[in-house]
């Protein structure tokens, strides 16, 4: 191997390196600080779990060059559906179809939409946010009590447990990988991201990845929106409503370039979600209030990203 | 190649968490049995307690040993609000300062998966109670905190009657001092009372998280309502409602509030939420600025939102918050007539219960039960008031409950913690101060 | 080159949407009983929307039209507002200087985004996204979380005025024109905007030009912070991305302006979208509408409105055939 | 023969791109009154060492001297104010905005007097497109409705407009009909005689030994050869370029049209705007089909057409008596088609020879046309590599590294790589260096005899009439004329039905 291709393959593992690093910190400060860091890994795949599943799901759209800014609002309205499903008919199972289903819906009509009329993805998206927000308010006063819909707790308690969300995200990544690294589709859909004309000149029809790859996303969401409400069964207007913004940041982080294209990795998505959550701690270990914290996040943030696309440089500023 | 390693990187990862998960679950509960330890046996020397409080009567408890500092996690709801704020700084500022304690503080919770995981960072770092200012879901947050043997205490608001039987017994539920909506509903119609006594006819009312069916609020205005319709004359009612039930069903029923007459008192008009858009913005103007209003009364902050646009009229303004300097500013402008407003040491004897069961002496009513206590506004219709108010309550030196005040509830008997509770008003902290 | 059809067509191109929006926003409020320019206070609500949703869109185009995706320029206007206001009311300054000074510190944290952009070369979009965080986390930082307060402080709450509003509303757009119509940077940037390698390579330094860009935005949104503080008379914070909604209220406008722009001076359709934008506004204010129904609305609005631009070939087709 | 005033003089330059040698050690003179060819392969340096000059990027060695003194242009304007133009290979205009615009691209500040004074601007840019005889062009115009001749017009307006003492083309008449050309070649004749230089840079031999004076041949970043005028031998020139004797033939050497008699695809009644009218075509098995026409006649989109990624308004494309609705449906009855313009419509650059050769033949390898083994797609990829001798490091290199024409190697290993049996190609020797010519052309030949069928769409005669068995002229979207292979055919017969 050349200088130069071992320097691209540790531009390439950056986000890796960064993982462990952030996990090493996160050891070395809480041995130091004494903290319970046995809970606290569960703590964390507690609260990377479902940023994970939904971002990994994302990662279809993202490959395409798309973007989906409506992801949160959707967990929080498949999660309320899902809710008001299970308190009608008492079964679980119905609810994690529920949530699947209408997550997949809203994906799939969310890319329909776009395709069937020409509009870009994105501002669809962002119609689809305040649609949905809309839905969120609207779901939860003529179904729940007004400021919430609660599943019982003692109903998912038996699902709350580490192991369980593990093997969920495990499947769903699995799937995920297999899906994109081993079938056609990922072929198709990075050759879409990379260059949409030449992908269809090669016979890959653009409408039909984009739903597909709207459609795991939508998996990924109602698999979310599931993990979520037997996490937290209170499901209020809130709801994931930091999971929009927390899956850009997870998959931006992971290694994931935003323009899609060959350079996309499926699993940026979920290295992304734990560095996050990894430096979140870190921010609370070393005792930073709100400001600080996130101040300090963002610098964190950049700089990760920045060594991570640093053999990617251009005479022009990139757009 | 590169891709490959990620994979396997990332594979592996995932189930070094489920290989790691089925050993952190076991550890987990190892270590939950380990925090548990001195929390059960704090447990047993409280049962024993407990039986003496029962044998014994109002005795007073043994001493607190207070030389290992104490991590207690609060849980914050809304970083930025002046009574989240005002609350904090007590912490801060007072508490944090004259007992050895290390105060760990949320991010912003919006809902019920946020407090969840601040609970689990508070277990990681060996938080010994938790206070929460946050209500997305109270009894996940209690049983949670229970499951992993650590203290739990509600700091805003208290748990309908339901919520409390339910978990009274829990030896884990510290119990909370505030607001209930009693007194909620109390503070609204206060806040009606005092204008319609002046003789006024004709408000509006900001409905705050009302229309999110958040229950505070709702009491509030109920309050307001039921000032109006005894206010009103023969006949007068709330979309047919004349008593509390009726009223505040009526609201649950909407999740607005109608303008129109009650009786002979006029709603003229009503804005709810926060948008914070221009359509809102623009509600919010027009209301402050309709013909013949005289007063707007507001479940939450009143004069941010409507001070400006009363600017020039003779419009009162009223609000329930917290004392803060722009409330002084507002209220010496005349934007702001009346503030109900919470002091911000009125979360020091829920600190105190909440201290005290972590070192091991929990306090328990004469059934044994959790504490579940009301607490009031203080309020305040003039300037002086306010600024008199406001020294007390932003003074970091001597706050309206001092470390001597908070150090007799750290050992008091139920009877007089209840009572120091029961006596929150400005006049009464004084005497007792 | 100017045959009467053609202008006939342009002042209908021009003006069809915000004067049809008019209409039918009077006729809902009329079908309603309710006046919809009652009170000297609508008419400045109106202008309040209209400038501040005005200076948003075109904060937001002028990166967004080069391809750069900014999710800061909400907390750029909030943190500008905040240090604006915290000077002013600790030095006692008036409103015009208050203005003054967030327009500079709009300037400043715009410039300051645009740097870290040019430094690391990330795709904005990511770069926005740290930005974002670390202004929302700075303007907590400074306040202590309390944001800013000054109700009672007159003097810089009396600005709302239409006539205050129509004085920005004009400058703005002077400015705005002035900047990107007869200015060297202007034409620098409408060559980059479309053809990034050519222009780069004839010469043209992309970098100072990204920056200023930038700069103007953050400038604009600097006022946007202004205008919406001394409204209120506080500043309330964000955190976690709380400050970008300001960003999704300018969408609608933006489509609306490019749309009119075909017929006359983007900026001018830029204007117009916001007119149209603060009609509904003042429209929901009036008629109290849900805020539900008006998100939803707003979206089928926007949605409507794209699925027309962007087919509007085939409903031609179709029409005709 | 006497030597003329040198203008420019370039002395042991280097460049390097990352680890590429660009130029290596080139050395050339630039003379008044001569106009001097550049001829080389892809990646041999010809467009770097102008670019240099020109004030598009920086060299990393060397020394260069402009009427004696040393020269260091800081831009393209920054050079063409001193007197280098350069009009450039790729689109050098910016669709966006004015035709008056681009012409004072990045040089606007000479109409600011306070503000920009728009009127002057485009006064002054009329009347420099009534200068080079391209009055057709309006100044107020954008420039991204013209068509790409109109646009290369502009650039050249706005070279010219400075009135240069030295003018680079850098291949820029592949793109450009002949009108374009003899504006060009007017321009070039102009300066010449006015004691100014021209440097010429094409792939087309003819045109450049037509062309020019004086011919330096450059290959892999360094001088091989220069020779005058009188020097000038075809052979010769070939040779020096690729740097070993062209061995076989260049095109297909036999007369021999002859070809299936079955019809394999066909438009019947095609009518696609002004782009084609009443159109009629088959292409027969075994047959190699060649489409000529100016750039803007038509062709382009009838390869698009018949590869189903264009729709026609009325008509049919049929193939095999099936209709071509979509790409898909092309691919899936092997049809192949390989874009005009490479680098948007072909590949993807910013991903792998993989990614992009494997792209084309996912239904080839997959397991049940859906799972993808990586040793399979390895295996598939890696025989389309040696089969075409693609030059690369590996197959996991980034396409956007490798030269013109292995790039276009690529696009072949993709359709040839999934077996088709119809081949639309249009423009595919473009920008492709002789070697990598020849060995396509032989391949095409060797398609055909296997019964393959093959559409050659093109500008350059010469390959046609090398070529194909039957040519069809086209002129405004119709046929305007029908060849059948022979050897007397001739450019200016076909060239007459073009115009």
């Amino acid at each position: 191997m050349s200088k130069e291709k071992i320097k691209k393959q540790i531009m390439n593992l950056a986000p890796v390196v960064g993982l462990l690093l952030l996990y090493g910190v996160f050891m070395i400060m809480g041995t130091v600080k004494d903290i319970n860091i046995a809970y606290g890994m569960k703590a964390i795949i507690n609260q990377s779990i479902v940023v994970a599943v939904v971002a990994t799901g994302a990662i279809f759209i993202y490959t395409l060059g798309s973007f989906d800014i409506s992801l949160g609002a959707s967990v929080a309205t498949s999660a309320l559906l899902g809710g008001i499903v299970y308190n009608a008919t008492g079964s679980l199972l119905c609810m994690f179809l529920a949530n699947i289903g209408v997550a997949v819906f809203i994906s799939l009509f969310n890319s329909i939409l776009a395709s069937v009329f020409n509009l870009p993805v994105f501002v669809t998206t962002i119609a689809m946010l305040s649609v949905l927000n809309a839905l969120v308010l609207v779901l939860i006063k003529v179904n729940g009590t007004g400021s919430e819909i609660a599943v019982p707790a003692e109903a998912v308690k038996a699902l709350d447990t580490t192991g369980f969300k593990v093997l969920i995200l495990v499947l769903f990544l699995v799937l995920c990988i297999f899906v994109f690294n081993f079938t056609k589709i990922g072929r198709m859909q990075k050759m879409l991201g990379g260059n949409e004309i030449c992908a269809r000149l090669t016979g890959i029809s653009g409408k039909k990845m984009a739903i597909i790859g709207f459609a795991m996303a939508g998996i990924g969401v109602g698999l979310g929106a599931f993990v979520s409400t037997i996490y937290a069964p209170t499901l209020t207007k809130n709801t994931a409503s930091s999971v929009g913004m927390d899956v850009i940041i997870a998959i931006v982080f992971g290694g994931m370039p935003v323009s899609g294209g060959a350079r996309s990795k499926i699993t940026a998505a979920v290295i992304g979600a734990f560095s996050m959550t990894f430096l979140g701690q870190i921010m609370t270990l070393m005792n930073f209030n709100s400001g600080i914290g996130q101040m300090v996040k963002a610098v964190i943030f950049i700089l990760v990203v920045f060594v991570a696309t640093f053999n990617q440089r251009s005479k022009m500023l990139p757009r | 190649m590169k891709k490959l390693l990620a994979m396997i990187l990332c594979i592996a990862l995932c189930m070094s968490t489920v290989v790691g998960c089925g050993s952190t679950s076991g550890e987990g509960n190892a270590a939950a049995d380990t925090t548990n330890q001195p929390a059960e046996s704090a447990g047993t020397d409280e049962d024993a307690e407990e039986q003496t409080t029962a044998q014994g009567g109002m005795d007073a408890v043994a001493e607190l040993d207070m030389s290992k500092t104490v991590k207690i996690g609060v849980l914050v709801s809304d970083s930025t609000t002046a009574e989240s704020l005002a609350f904090q700084n007590y912490y801060k500022e007072y508490i944090a300062k004259n007992y050895n304690v290390e105060l760990m503080y949320s991010d912003e919770l919006v809902d019920a998966a946020g407090e969840k995981s601040a609970i689990d960072t508070f277990i990681t770092n060996n938080c010994k109670a938790v206070i929460s200012f946050s209500s997305f879901d109270r009894m996940a947050q209690l049983n949670q905190c229970a499951d992993a043997g650590v203290y739990y205490a509600v700091a805003t608001g208290t748990l309908t009657n339901d919520e409390y039987e339910s978990v009274k017994t829990n030896e884990y539920y510290v119990g909370a001092i505030g607001p209930s909506l009693d007194v909620e509903f109390q503070a609204g119609y206060d806040m009606a009372k005092h204008y319609l006594d002046q003789g006024k006819k004709n408000f509006a009312i900001f409905g705050g998280a009302l229309p999110y069916y958040t229950e505070m609020h709702i009491y509030r205005a109920a309050g307001m309502l039921m000032a109006m319709v005894e206010a009103g004359g023969e006949g007068a009612n709330y979309q047919g409602a004349t008593d509390k039930d009726g009223i505040v069903g009526k609201i649950f029923e909407t999740a607005t509030i109608e303008t129109g007459s009650i009786g002979s008192i006029n709603i003229l008009g009503y804005v709810g939420g926060y948008d914070m858009d221009e359509a809102w913005f623009a509600k919010c103007g027009q209301m402050a600025q309709m013909d013949g209003l005289e007063v707007i009364l507001a479940v939450g902050n009143g004069s941010d939102f409507f001070g400006t646009s009363a600017q020039g009229t003779d419009v009162k303004i009223a609000s329930v918050d917290a004392y803060a300097s722009a409330y002084g500013e507002a209220m010496e402008a005349g934007m702001l007539d009346y503030l109900a407003g919470k002091f911000s040491a009125s979360i020091g004897p829920i600190f105190a219960a909440t201290y005290r069961a972590a070192l091991g002496s929990p306090i328990r009513n004469s059934e044994g039960n959790a504490l579940a206590l009301d607490q009031g506004y203080w309020v305040a219709t003039s300037s002086e008031q306010f600024n008199e108010y406001y020294a007390v309550d932003s003074s970091v030196e001597s706050p309206a409950y001092t470390k001597d005040m908070l150090d007799t509830l750290l050992t008091a008997d139920y009877a007089a913690f209840s009572e120091f509770v029961g006596k929150y008003s400005f006049d009464d902290i004084k005497a007792i101060q | 080159m100017k045959s009467s059809k053609g202008m006939i067509t342009k002042i209908f191109g021009i003006g069809t949407i915000p004067v049809a929006t008019l209409v039918i926003m009077l006729a809902l409020c009329a079908s309603k009983g309710v006046v919809m320019f009652e009170t000297q206070g609508n008419w400045i609500a109106f202008f309040r929307a209209v400038t501040s949703v005005m200076l948003t869109t075109f904060a937001l185009s002028i990166n967004l039209n080069s391809g750069r995706f900014d999710f800061s320029i909400g907390s750029i206007s909030m943190i500008s507002s905040i240090v604006a206001s915290q000077i002013c009311i600790s030095m006692g300054f008036t409103t015009p200087v208050m203005l003054l000074i967030s327009l500079v510190s709009g300037i400043f944290f715009g410039t300051l985004s645009g740097l870290i952009y040019i430094i690391v070369k990330l795709p904005p979009i990511i770069v926005s996204l740290g930005v974002t965080l670390f202004y929302e986390g700075f303007a907590f930082a400074i306040t202590d979380g309390y944001g800013v307060s000054f109700v009672a402080n007159t003097e810089l709450t009396s600005f709302p005025s239409v006539l205050n509003y129509s004085i920005i509303i004009l400058a703005g757009l002077a400015v705005i024109i002035f900047l990107f119509d007869y200015t060297k940077f202007g034409y620098n940037y409408k060559a980059l905007l479309s053809g990034q390698k050519v222009s780069v390579n004839t010469g043209i330094k992309e970098v100072p030009n990204a920056v200023g860009c930038y700069a103007v935005a953050g400038g604009l949104m600097g006022v946007v912070g202004f205008i919406s503080a001394t409204n209120t008379g506080n500043i309330q914070m964000a955190l976690n991305f709380g400050s970008i909604g300001v960003m999704f209220t300018a969408f609608l406008p933006m489509f609306i302006g490019g749309f009119i722009g075909r017929f006359c001076n983007e900026r001018i359709g830029y204007v117009l979208g916001a007119v149209t934008t603060a009609l509904i506004s003042l429209m929901y204010a009036r008629l109290n509408v849900d805020s539900s129904i008006q998100q939803i609305t707003t979206a089928l609005i926007l949605v409507g409105f794209l699925i027309y631009l962007n087919n509007e070939g085939k409903l031609k087709k179709l029409i005709k055939g | 023969m006497e030597k003329k005033e040198v203008i420019v003089e370039v002395k042991h330059m280097d460049k390097r791109f990352g680890s590429t040698v660009a130029l290596n050690d080139v050395s050339i003179t630039v003379r008044r009154g001569e106009i001097l060819g550049l001829i080389g392969e892809n990646g041999s340096g010809k467009s770097t060492v102008t670019s240099i000059i020109a004030g598009m990027q920086k060299a990393d060695g060397g020394e260069m001297l402009y009427e004696g003194r040393e020269w260091h242009p800081s831009s393209m304007i920054n050079a063409l104010e001193n007197g280098i133009g350069m009009i450039v290979q790729e689109t050098g205009t910016v669709p966006g905005i004015t035709v008056a615009e681009n012409i004072f691209l990045g040089e606007i500040e000479q109409f600011k007097k306070g503000v920009i004074n728009r009127k002057q601007m485009m006064r002054k840019a009329g009347e420099i497109l009534d200068s080079i005889g391209a009055s057709h062009i309006k100044p107020q115009m954008i420039t991204g409705a013209l068509d790409l001749q109109d646009r290369k017009l502009i650039e050249i307006a706005k070279v010219m407009s400075k009135n240069p003492q030295i003018l680079v083309v850098d291949e820029t008449t592949t793109a450009l009909s002949q009108i374009g050309r003899d504006i060009i070649y007017k321009i070039m004749e102009k300066m010449k005689e006015e004691n100014k230089a021209v440097v010429f840079i094409s792939h087309d031999l003819d045109e450049i030994m037509n062309v020019c004076d004086s011919l330096t041949v450059l290959r892999d970043g360094k001088i091989i050869v220069t020779f005058a005028k009188e020097e000038f031998n075809e052979d010769l020139i070939k040779t020096s370029m690729i740097g070993r004797e062209l061995q076989g033939d260049y095109y297909r050497s036999d007369y021999d049209g002859r070809y299936d008699s079955e019809v394999v695809l066909e438009v019947q009644d095609g009518n696609l705007g002004d782009q084609l009218i009443d159109f009629n075509l088959q292409l027969h098995r075994g047959e190699i089909l060649g489409i000529g026409g100016l750039s803007h006649c038509g062709m382009h989109a009838l390869g698009k057409v018949l590869f189903g990624a264009e729709h026609m308004a009325k008509g049919k494309v049929l193939c095999h008596g099936q209709m071509v609705k979509d790409e898909a449906f092309a691919m899936k009855n092997r049809i192949g088609y390989v874009a005009k313009d490479r680098d948007v419509e072909s590949l993807c650059l910013n991903a792998s020879i993989k990614d992009n050769i494997a792209a084309g033949g996912l239904d080839q390898f997959a397991v049940s046309r859906f799972l993808i083994l990586p040793g399979r797609e390895k295996a598939y990829v890696q025989k389309q590599i040696d089969g075409l001798s693609i030059k690369c490091q590996e197959m996991n290199q980034y396409v956007s590294a490798l030269s013109g024409g292995n790039k276009q190697k690529v696009v072949f290993g993709k359709w040839i790589g999934r077996g088709s049996e119809i081949l639309i190609l249009d423009c595919p020797t473009r920008g492709v260096d002789i070697g990598v010519k020849q060995a396509m052309y032989q391949l095409m030949y060797q398609m055909k005899k296997e019964g393959k069928s093959i559409v050659i769409i093109s500008e350059e005669m010469a390959e046609l009439i090398g070529m194909v068995d039957r040519l069809v002229v086209m002129k405004d979207g119709r046929i305007s004329k029908e060849f059948e292979r022979s050897n007397t055919l001739s450019e200016s017969d076909i060239i007459q039905y073009m115009i």
